[in-house]
Parts: structure tokens; sequence; C-alpha cells
């Protein structure tokens, strides 16, 4: 029983973690269709910038909460520059910007071995997330707690971002239909730079709370990639919504799963789940409706 | 495009003979050329090492890039400390030692091709390097095809014993189960293993079955992780839900920081609880982090802190040359031995032939900083001296126990009765 | 010979067409009009089997609701997009041999082609395009490309052809050889234009259906529509003026 | 003259060229090592002409090919796991490696793989029907462009992992340690010859098939597909079919490449068929030019010839140069090097437009 509700804890804190790690995604493919292989990445810089940050300030605690957005800055600055300097001259070329992205995305690996050196640096994790929180009998960890909770202001952060201010408004309409809101007047460029701007910022937030749980290495951001990639896939394109579902989702299954099988066994069954859930709903869990032909 | 496709020659007919003429090409070609057939002896490759000049070419094959090259670029540091240290007092039979060097890039293929490369190609005298049993096993063909000598510095899973490698690291009955006594007499009575999924991990975790079965310990759970997998709840979960006395750990790289991480942060302890690893270094100490491991136990041949001359000596000369803040670790040792094993091989055989190496390994010796090491000339395998270490606040390891002298290698556990049934010898 | 009856798409709960009932016969060039999204296009992706649909389509007695893409594309009914959609980095004789060959055999897909059908070189003379056997779909006019899938649609043996704003960016002499095309290809088919261009309109349909707020407002011949007050008042913009929300995003 | 290579005389010559120097030339001026690392490099190229058919004219981004790289690879290394055991040891043997991992029995799979004719048929089946049955689920529920790419990608992931934790397998070591290839002595070099002359020839073989293809009604039609599907679908066809045979086709290649790879190496694990190992079988489709025929060969030979040439002096800049790859030729080449000849002709004509085949 004590197990049972572990898993079951164990799904939605797996679950948070993806959806740090694809909610960005989810709005940057969500709105351009591009594919951002260099997301990892920019998790990954949010992980030297919790690094960073704490070899500077020292305490862990003060660090912690000095990264965040701090890794919000250097995730977005990441993002803003690669969309300036590629991806906006990739417009109608979603495949070939996937691939000019994994090659920035070596590019950045390499770059953060020759700076940081190969092997695994150490984030010390803050006194008050150390231990674990006794919960309906289970002991649940306060970093999982913190992440879970990070998660949740995230994604609060985001709708209310995305249906209260202008800027938000913005990005829906140009999610919803581009060229209509070209001819409303917005101007897709900036909305476009702002929107990878926030989506890779996010990606740095999701870097500086994942140091807290797994390793700083320069590989850190590829265990993420791939099932941030099927959260988004299945969760639907540009659909918050969609990519909190997917993420609980998958995060439970693979705990239960994991549970009664192995980890290994899991990872492939949730590929197969996955593809056998596009049969049933190919564009996803939940779509935006466009009679668009593409 | 000038021309009207309507005016093109028939396609399938061009098709078709291109088609019969590729095949009939390579038909011809391939008949032609057929070698030995199984069975049959194979025309052994000629040697090409260049024994006449003042110099003597070695290989150094290491990752240093892709994910192992955070502990691979390590070994090549000892190496080149050895290669230095005995150019320095004279060579090998007055030769300079030259290194060549070359990058596995974590890859097995692209171990298996430097290794040829090495051979064939540079004419190398021997090889020092690998780190994974996936680019030792990729490399052991290339090494038997070619006759010609691998030294490999890493504690591994046993059951190999190759003419054409020697074997610096522990085997099983020289890391594994010493580990197991250690905690038998320490009044474990239960254990949960945790591994990453590969090779060394389900071998020694069938090993620690097979221990634990005779000796009565039982065995509350075996989980494995995908390598490189970050997400531990689930495992930590079962692992503490279990109550065991005991964790035997064989995870690998990355891994260990998010587990001990998990681990501490459901309130395990290394009192209660305490967790024995045989792949954690000092090398690794630091990114996981000392709070999340401090107490916890290790099982090697070799520390940094180990009193001995020969370590005094070897640890100054490796931190003058790479730095003050550099730790040197059991790997790093072995491979620092593999490299005085051979020259000194080579001393006595006063030959650089491969087959006058195998002729005169046995029993050769050397006082290296884990104590002295003596090779086997049967199995190629040495001699090992077993620790137990404790990672202490200061992120080295402090042994706690040690074997009484260094343990003969016996890589297929012939000495052991329990383990009769886990392997079949050749 | 294509008759649609009580046609309703939903999008959402927002229903783009609402019970539409058309008919197209052979021999007449029938035009739809009406105001964005009024549910023209809409219509015709329900009818090609593009959006899901309630109600019913029936081409010579046989129902094609529920029917895949290139199912109903068989079936004889062939369409063109608001924006001419070829084949760019393919010759016109290339564009046309593969609309020619739906029904071919996997086998005789595999070889090359030895000489164009004759109905392909017959129909590239039909639309204009006879001296451009050999150039890349993407470097013609925009208007030969309209021509184009025109062509595509005839060679497909498409005997319905439901054509999307095909005179869009034209000048005028190519409007008139579109419009004078239209009614050649009209002589055995039945062709549905989607249109806002008026001129074109009064200068060559047949008959009129005006599409509002996805309901037919009035059909008939040229005269009788332009006469029809409710249509009038649509035309003068007192209605409604909302966009069709993916208009733009269809090409 | 530009179209001399479209001639029949023009294919010809280029494929007698083409045998010339893979045949004759190179077995002349190379090692023995050298030609065995022109061998596997042939193996690469021969997966790259797949990839040029399913992406450069399918517009299928096929970033799993590893899948089925790895299926060829693992079938041709059982067959030749078996055959070693039997050899020494009788009919029935367990393979040496299943002996240390502690299996006694032969597990049931393995036994037909004692068959060179059964090997080899599902060398040339299995991967095939395994992409025909995934390309149907995929293709005809509409799942496609970046949809694809990334279910491709996960496909990849998932396989490497699934192979890791099977025993009977290797595991994570994989498969190595081949004596024989049907009969033949592995460690002669006189047979590691005739290897590097199957891989050519099979090289020359998969061109030819891709030839046809290409120039095909068929050819034409998938080029079709990939600039628009709904096009296609309109005009009656169904898409998803054209889709897939591309696709099973490319698995085809792979899989072959895999079988060959196999022997030539001397070891398939998982680490050859992940995700990055299947990212990196596209790069030198993209430098050589993804949509012409021979590009992706030269593309794909000459990448495995710098990463074998470059990593050895300079590891970490290796990685930089890879990466820069994929940035500079993607970004701004996206015909790859074949599209270089043809700009330079263009301009010497009458300039056209430029189609840029994404």
């Amino acid at each position: 029983m004590d197990l049972f509700i572990g898993q079951l804890f164990t799904g939605l804190s797996t679950g948070s973690i993806l959806l740090l790690a694809a909610l960005g995604l989810s709005l940057t493919f969500g709105q351009m269709g591009v594919i951002n292989m260099a997301h990892g990445e920019f998790i990954m810089a949010g992980c030297y910038t919790a690094y960073v940050t704490q070899q500077v300030v020292g305490d862990a605690g003060v660090s912690l909460l000095i990264a965040l957005p701090i890794g919000f800055l250097v995730g977005g600055i990441m993002g803003w520059v690669l969309e300036a300097l590629l991806i906006r001259h990739l417009y109608h070329r979603p495949l070939d910007t996937l691939l000019v992205t994994f090659g920035v995305g070596l590019v950045l690996q390499q770059v953060a071995r020759d700076v940081f050196g190969a092997p695994a640096v150490n984030v010390t994790v803050p006194e008050f997330l150390r231990g674990g929180v006794d919960l309906l009998g289970t002991t649940v960890p306060k970093t999982r707690l913190f992440i879970m909770g990070l998660a949740i202001v995230a994604v609060t952060a985001v709708t209310l971002v995305l249906r209260f201010t202008p800027a938000g408004r913005r990005i829906r309409a140009v999610v919803g239909n581009r060229d209509l809101a070209e001819t409303a007047g917005i101007s897709s460029r900036t909305v476009d730079a702002g929107t990878f701007f926030i989506g890779s910022g996010l990606a740095g937030v999701a870097g500086v709370a994942l140091t807290l749980i797994g390793s700083t290495s320069p590989t850190t951001g590829q265990s993420y990639l791939v099932d941030a990639f099927l959260v988004v896939v299945a969760g639907g394109l540009g659909r918050i919504k969609g990519a909190v579902v997917a993420a609980i989702a998958l995060g439970t299954f693979q705990a239960v799963f994991e549970t009664y099988s192995t980890a290994s066994l899991a990872k492939v069954g949730v590929f197969v789940v996955i593809v056998v859930f596009l049969q049933l709903r190919p564009q996803g869990l939940f779509t935006l409706r466009t009679r668009s032909l593409a | 495009m000038p021309h009207r496709f309507t005016t093109l020659p028939s396609p399938a007919r061009t098709f078709a003979r291109t088609l019969a003429a590729s095949v009939a090409i390579t038909g011809l070609v391939a008949t032609a050329a057929c070698g030995s057939r199984a069975g049959e002896e194979t025309a052994a490759a000629e040697s090409c090492v260049d024994t006449s000049g003042d110099t003597i070419k070695v290989g150094a094959l290491n990752s240093l890039s892709g994910t192992m090259s955070i502990s691979e670029t390590t070994v090549r540091d000892a190496i080149y400390l050895a290669v230095d240290e005995i150019n320095a007092a004279g060579g090998v039979q007055g030769k300079e030692i030259e290194i060549v060097a070359e990058d596995g890039a974590s890859e097995p293929t692209v171990f298996a091709e430097k290794a040829e490369k090495l051979i064939r190609e540079d004419c190398v005298a021997a090889v020092f390097g690998g780190w994974t049993s996936a680019s030792r096993k990729a490399m052991l063909p290339v090494f038997e095809d070619n006759d010609s000598l691998l030294y490999y510095p890493v504690q591994y899973e046993g059951l190999e014993a190759s003419e054409n490698i020697f074997y610096t690291g522990a085997t099983t009955n020289q890391q594994i189960i010493p580990a197991l006594d250690y905690l038998a007499e320490t009044g474990v009575k239960s254990l949960y293993l945790v591994g990453s999924d590969y090779v060394f991990p389900r071998t020694a975790n069938a090993i620690i079955n097979a221990y634990a079965a005779d000796k009565g310990i039982e065995i509350l759970g075996e989980d494995y992780a995908q390598l490189g997998s970050v997400e531990f709840s689930t495992i930590v979960n079962q692992v503490s839900a279990s109550g065991a006395d005991a964790v035997f750990n064989t995870l690998n790289g990355d891994s260990n920081v998010a587990f001990f991480r998990e681990y501490a942060n459901v309130g395990l302890t290394a009192e209660e609880m305490p967790v024995m690893s045989v792949s954690i270094a000092e090398e690794e100490v630091g990114g996981i982090g000392v709070e999340n491991i401090e107490g916890q136990l290790a099982a090697w041949n070799y520390y940094q802190t180990v009193e001995s001359p020969a370590n005094t000596t070897f640890v100054e000369a490796f931190k003058a040359e790479y730095g003050a803040d550099r730790v040197t670790s059991d790997p790093m040792e072995a491979a620092y031995n593999s490299v005085y094993l051979w020259a000194a091989t080579v001393e006595k055989a006063e030959s650089f032939a491969v087959e006058d190496i195998q002729a005169n390994a046995d029993g050769v010796s050397f006082d290296s900083p884990e104590g002295t090491v003596v090779i086997d000339g049967d199995n190629h395998h040495v001699t090992k001296t077993a620790r137990i270490g404790e990672i202490s606040a200061d992120g080295l390891l402090y042994t706690v126990w040690e074997s009484e002298g260094p343990i003969e290698p016996d890589p297929f556990l012939e000495g052991y009765d329990w383990a009769a049934d886990l392997t079949v010898t050749e | 010979m294509l008759i649609c009856k009580n046609i309703e798409v939903d999008f959402d709960g927002f229903k783009a067409v609402n019970g539409v009932d058309l008919t197209l016969d052979r021999g007449e060039v029938h035009f739809l009009i009406g105001p964005n999204g009024a549910g023209k296009t809409t219509l015709v992706d329900a009818v090609t089997g593009l959006a899901k649909y309630s109600g019913s389509v029936v081409k010579d007695g046989e129902e094609l609701r529920g029917k895949k893409v290139h199912h109903i594309a068989r079936k004889g009914i062939g369409r063109t997009f608001q924006t001419a959609t070829v084949f760019e980095d393919l010759t016109v004789a290339q564009n046309l041999d593969i609309a020619a060959g739906a029904g071919r055999s996997p086998w005789a897909l595999l070889r090359r082609r030895k000489h164009l059908p004759a109905n392909v070189v017959e129909t590239m003379d039909r639309i204009g395009l006879g001296k451009e056997a050999d150039t890349p779909a993407g470097i013609l006019a925009h208007g030969q490309k309209q021509w184009l899938e025109i062509g595509m649609l005839l060679v497909g043996d498409a005997d319905v052809l439901l054509l999307d704003e095909p005179i869009a960016g034209m000048g005028h002499e190519e409007r008139d050889t579109t419009g004078r095309l239209l009614h050649d290809i009209a002589a055995d088919r039945a062709v549905a234009v989607v249109e806002h261009d008026m001129d074109f309109m009064r200068a060559f349909a047949d008959r009129v259906t005006v599409l509002h707020a996805g309901a037919v407002l009035a059909s008939g011949s040229v005269d009788e529509v332009s006469g029809d007050p409710r249509v009038q008042a649509v035309y003068l913009g007192t209605a409604t003026d909302e966009k069709e929300p993916a208009d733009a995003a269809t090409a | 003259m530009r179209n001399f290579f479209a001639t029949r005389l023009g294919t010809w010559t280029g494929f007698a060229a083409a045998a010339l120097v893979l045949f004759g030339l190179a077995p002349l001026v190379l090692s023995g090592f050298r030609l065995g690392l022109l061998a596997q490099f042939t193996c690469y190229a021969i997966v790259a002409v797949g990839i040029g058919l399913a992406w450069g004219r399918g517009g299928m981004l096929t970033l799993g090919q590893g899948v089925f790289f790895g299926m060829g690879a693992y079938l041709m290394a059982m067959h030749l796991k078996m055959a070693d055991a039997e050899f020494r040891n009788g009919p029935g043997a367990v393979p040496d490696f299943m002996e240390l991992a502690g299996i006694r029995e032969l597990p049931a799979y393995w036994a037909p793989f004692s068959s060179p004719v059964f090997t080899i048929a599902a060398i040339l089946v299995l991967p095939t029907a395994f992409a025909v049955v995934l390309g149907l689920a995929v293709f005809k529920r509409r799942v496609k462009g970046a949809y694809f790419a990334i279910l491709s990608q996960a496909l990849a992931g998932a396989f490497a992992i699934l192979l890791i934790g099977q025993q009977s397998l290797g595991g994570f070591n994989g498969l190595s340690r081949f004596r024989y290839f049907f009969g033949y002595n592995l460690d002669d070099p006189v047979n590691q010859q005739m290897l590097y002359f199957i891989a050519a020839g099979v090289l020359l073989v998969v061109v030819a098939i891709a030839l046809q293809l290409r120039r095909s009604r068929y050819g034409e039609l998938l080029v079709a597909v990939r600039d628009a599907e709904e096009r296609v679908r309109f005009l009656g066809y169904d898409a998803a079919n054209i889709k897939v045979v591309a696709y099973a086709t490319a698995a085809l290649f792979a899989s072959v490449a895999g079988a060959i790879f196999v022997p030539v190496v001397g070891i398939i694990s998982p680490a050859s068929i992940g995700i990055v190992p299947s990212i990196m079988f596209i790069l030198g489709v993209a430098i050589g030019g993804r949509a012409s025929l021979v590009g992706p060969v030269v593309g794909a030979l000459a990448v495995a010839w710098a990463q074998t040439a470059l990593s050895e002096q300079f590891p970490s800049a290796w990685t930089y140069a890879q990466g820069l790859l994929f940035i500079l030729v993607i970004a701004l080449l996206p015909g790859g090097i074949a599209s270089v000849a043809a700009l330079t002709k263009r301009f010497q004509r009458t300039p056209a437009p430029v189609e840029a085949a994404a």
C-alpha cells in the first residue's frame, strides 16, 4: 500500500519533471512548428547557471532562488539569439530546423565540456530542501515537492500570461492562425522572438530545478529531451493543457509500469503507447482546429 | 533541361542490365578472391612492429570524446605519467617509449577500428586503454586476429581470459566477493541490488545471488536502471520499502548522482542502510556531492589515501604533473601499473615480440601504489589487494578494511564451490 | 449528378456550414458565391472528404459520406485550391501524367514512362500549355498554374469539378480564357466555381448559389439572384463582416 | 551535356567509373586496414542512399534508421554466432557469450538462425515488413513532418533500450567476436577484402535500385507527395502507400548495410544504433545533397572519413565541426554538395528559381 501511494506520487513527480522540460517546447513547437533539438542544451545551461550562481553566492538556498530567474534569462537569451540567427531564416523548413538545432546542441555540449569539464559538477541542495516529508505513510523528498510546486507555478504563470496579457493574446493569435494574425497587424516576427524567449527561458528554469535531483554535466539535457518531445507530441501542438495531461499521464504510466516490470521496458512501453495513441488521435490529445492544408 | 524525357531509352532494360552487371562483377571478384575457409589455418598477420630504432611505439586508446571521456581521460593521464617516468629512467630495453594516441569516442566500433589502426598502421608494440566491457569485447577479436597485446586497466565482470589481453584491474574475486565478505562480517543479513542495465551489473548480481544463497543472505530485490537514467524515485521507494540491511550498488556514471540524491532525500542514511558501491571512485564523489554520499562504502583495490611509499610517490608525481586539485583513482592506478608491468615483462623477455611477452609474463611483478602486483601467466590477470573504503567529508575514500595480502586472480571463480553453476569454463 | 443534402459542418460548436442543399448538373457552370465566412470552401472540403460533416452527398447514386479523400477523388470528383497547388519540382507533363495515373498498377508505376498518354498531350494543348511540357511547374506564371491544376483534373477523368477561386490573381485576358475553358469543359461535366469576382460570375455563370453564414441564401440564374433583395443586403455590407477563421491559412 | 548522365550511355559510364574506382583503384592504393575502413564507410553509404530516397525524395525525415540498420546487423550477428558455436561444439550449441551470461539453453528464437538461407531471408524481409507495418500505422493516420521525425527518433531510442535489456542478445555489450562468415575465416586478409567487394557491390546495386525508382513514374509521384501531399490525395492516390514504399525501401537498404557491417567491423552493440548514431546517418546525406542520387553516398563517405581522420588529432574540434556542419550546410546549402555543381551550371545558363527541397 505504501508502495502504491509512493508510486502514485512518483508518477506525479516524474510527470512534473517532464512537464517542466516540455513546457517551453510546447510553446515553441506549437507556435512555429519548430522542433528545437537544442532545448535540452538550454536545460543544461540552466543547470550550469545554478552551479555558477552557487559558486558565486555560496549559500545554497539563496543561490537557488536567485538562479531561477537568472536561469530564465540565460535560457531565454540563448533561445532569442538562436531564433534571430538561425530559426527565423528557416521558417518554411521545419525539418531542417530540427537538424540545425541538433547541430547547435552538439556545439553547446562541447562548449560546456570545454568550459566546465566533462565530469559532472555538484550543485548542493539547500538545507531546507533536504530530506523528506511524511505523506500518507510514505516519505516524499522535499526536492520533488519543490519541483512539483515549481511546475504548477510555471504552468499557471504561462497560462496567465497567455490569457491576460496583450503579449500573450498576440502569441495565441499567432498560434491560432499566423497569417490572419499578421493581417490583423500583429508582427509575427516579434511574437516569434518573444515566444522563443519565454519557451527557452522555461528550459533554463527547468535546468535550475533539475539540479536538485539529477546530475549536472554536459550531457544532462539529452536525457530529458526525447521524453519531453513525446509529451508534446502526445499532448497536441501548442496546447499547454495537452502538455500537462500528457506529462502526468506518461509519468504515471512509466512509474506504474516500472513497478511491475523494468525501467527499460517502461521506456519501450511508453513508445508503444504513444504510437497506439496516435492511431486514435493523430493530432494529439487536444488540437487546434484549422483548415490549413499543411 | 532541353531534352524531352519521352525520348529517353528504355529504363527497365538499362536497370536490369546495370543490376545484372553489378551482381556479376561482385560475384566474380568475390569468388576469385576467396581466402581460407573455416577450420583451415589462416596465415597469421605479420607483425610490423619496428624494433630497430631508438624508440618503441605503444598505443594509448581511450575515449576523449563522448560520454565515457569523463572517466577515460583520467586514465590517459596516468598512462602518460607512467611512460614519462619510464622514459626518464632510461626507457625500455634502452628505447624511448613513444605514445601513439587515439580517441575511442565512447563507441565500441570506434575502439575496434582504432585498435586495428594502431596495430596495423602504426605498428605499436602494445596498446593501453579501454574502459567499458563493450569496448574491450569489441577490441578483443582485433587483438587476437592480429596477435597483438592490449593492457586493460579497469575492474570488470570477469569470465574472460584472452592470450592477447592483460587485465590489470580487479576481476570479481578481487572486488565483489571481498565486498560481500565485508558486509557479511559486519552482520548484513539482507541485500537490495541496484545496478545499471548492462553486463557488469548483471554478472555481478548473478555472483552476489549465488554467494547470498550459499551464505544465507536474503536478496530482497534486484533493479536495473537504464544507463544514464536520472529517474530513481521508483527504485529508491522500493529499496526503502524493502527494509534491507544494505544496498549493493553497481550503477554507473551520472545515474549515481540521481540515485544518491534521491536516497538521501527520502531519509535513508549510511548508518541504517549502507550502500556498497563498486563504480564510485574519487572522481565521481565531487559530482554526486559529498553531503549526499558521506559515510557510504566503496570496494576497490586502491584509494588515493592508501598509505605506502609507492603511493606517496605516485600521488605527488601525478599532482605535480596535472595539478594539485586532481585526485587519483583505482582505474588510473591500474593503468599506471599496466605500463610498468609491460615494461618489466619486456625487460625480462628482452624482447618486444608478443609471443616472448606472453611466455615471460608469469610472475612479473611491480611494487605499485596499491602494493605489489604480480602477473598470473595462466589467465593474464594480476594479484590485487581488496580494500573497502568509506567516503569521508573531504571527498576522499579511506580504507576501513583490507584483505590479508594480495588476492590471486580467479576470473572464472573456479576456486569457489558456490559459483560452480554460474559459469561454464572454456 | 452530384446531390448534396442538408450538409452540416461543425467546428467545435461553430457551424461553418449549416444545412446546405446543393445540386450540380452536367453541362452547367455553377457559381458558389458569398461573403467571407459564408462556408463556401468548407462546403467543398466536406464534399471532397477533407472536413467531417453530417448530411449526405450522392454522386451517380452512390453515397460519398465517410469515404476517404482519395476514394472520393477516384469517384470522379476533383477540386482545386485557392492557391494553385501543383508539383513545383516536376514539369508540366509530369504533373499531368501523375494526375492521369491514379489507376495505374504498381508495376506500371515502377517503370519509366515510355511516352506520354494521349489524353495528357491533348489536355496540354487544351489548357494552353502545349509548349511548356518540359517546364517545371514551379516557374509557370500564376495563371498557367491555375490552368495546369484544372488540366490535372481533366486528365484524371473527373466529371465533377470543384474549383476554388480559379481566376484569383489573373489579368483580364486570362480571365476570359479561363471562363471559356470552363464552359468548354462543362459540356460533359458538372463544374462548380467558388468565386468572389462578380463580373466574372455574371459573364460565365449558368447558375448561381449564394451562401451566407453557412446556409443557402438564394439560388438560380444570374438575373434571379442579383435581383434578390436579401443578396443585395449581404453584398452591400449590412451583413456581419466576420472573417472566415482559416481562410488565409488555406494557402 | 548536362543530361549526359541521364542517357543510357551516361548511366553505363557512371556505373563503370564507379565500379572501376571501387573494385580496381581502391584495393590497389589502400592498405588492408584502410580498405576495411572503406568497407565500413560503404555500409554507411548504403544507409545514406535509402535516407536520400525517403527524406530527399519523399520528405520523410527518418531519424530512426539505426533501428533497421540494427535489425539487419543483429540478424546477421546471430547467424555468425550460431555458426561459430556449431562449428566448435556441434549442432544446438550455445554461443560463447551466452555461456558467460549463464544461459545454458539456446533460446528458441535463435535456433532458425543457424540456417544461412533463413538468415538472409530474415535480413531482407523482417525490417522491411516492420517498416511497412509501422509506416502504414503512421502514414495512414497522416502523421507526418515533425511528428514523424520525433516518433522515428523515439523509436530508435526505445529500440536501443530494448536491446540493452536483452541478455540473450548480448545486452549492452552487443554481439562480437565473429570468426567465420558463411564458412570463411574472418581473420584472413583475403576474406576481409572479399567483404569489401561485397559491400562495394551492394552499394552499386542499391544505387541502381534507387536510380530506377527515381526515374520511374513512382519517383515522380514520390516527389509530388513530398511537395504537396494533399494534392496527390485529391488526385485519387493513397499517399500513405506511396510513402510506405520509400520508407520500407530505405529500411531494407539500412538492414542490408547493417548485415554487411557486422562481419566488416566485428561488433554490433546498442551504441551503434541509438538516437545519436541515427542522426549521424543524416549528416552525410545532408552534406552530400539529400535529393540527389550520388550526393548521399559521397556525403556519407566524406563524413565518415573526416571523422576518422580529424578525431584522431582533434577529438574536441571534431565535435564542433560536426555541429557546425549541421548548422552551416543545412541552413546555407540545403541541397548539399550536389547543389553546388547544379548552381554553378545554373549561373552559366538562364537563371531560374532555385527549388529548395525541404
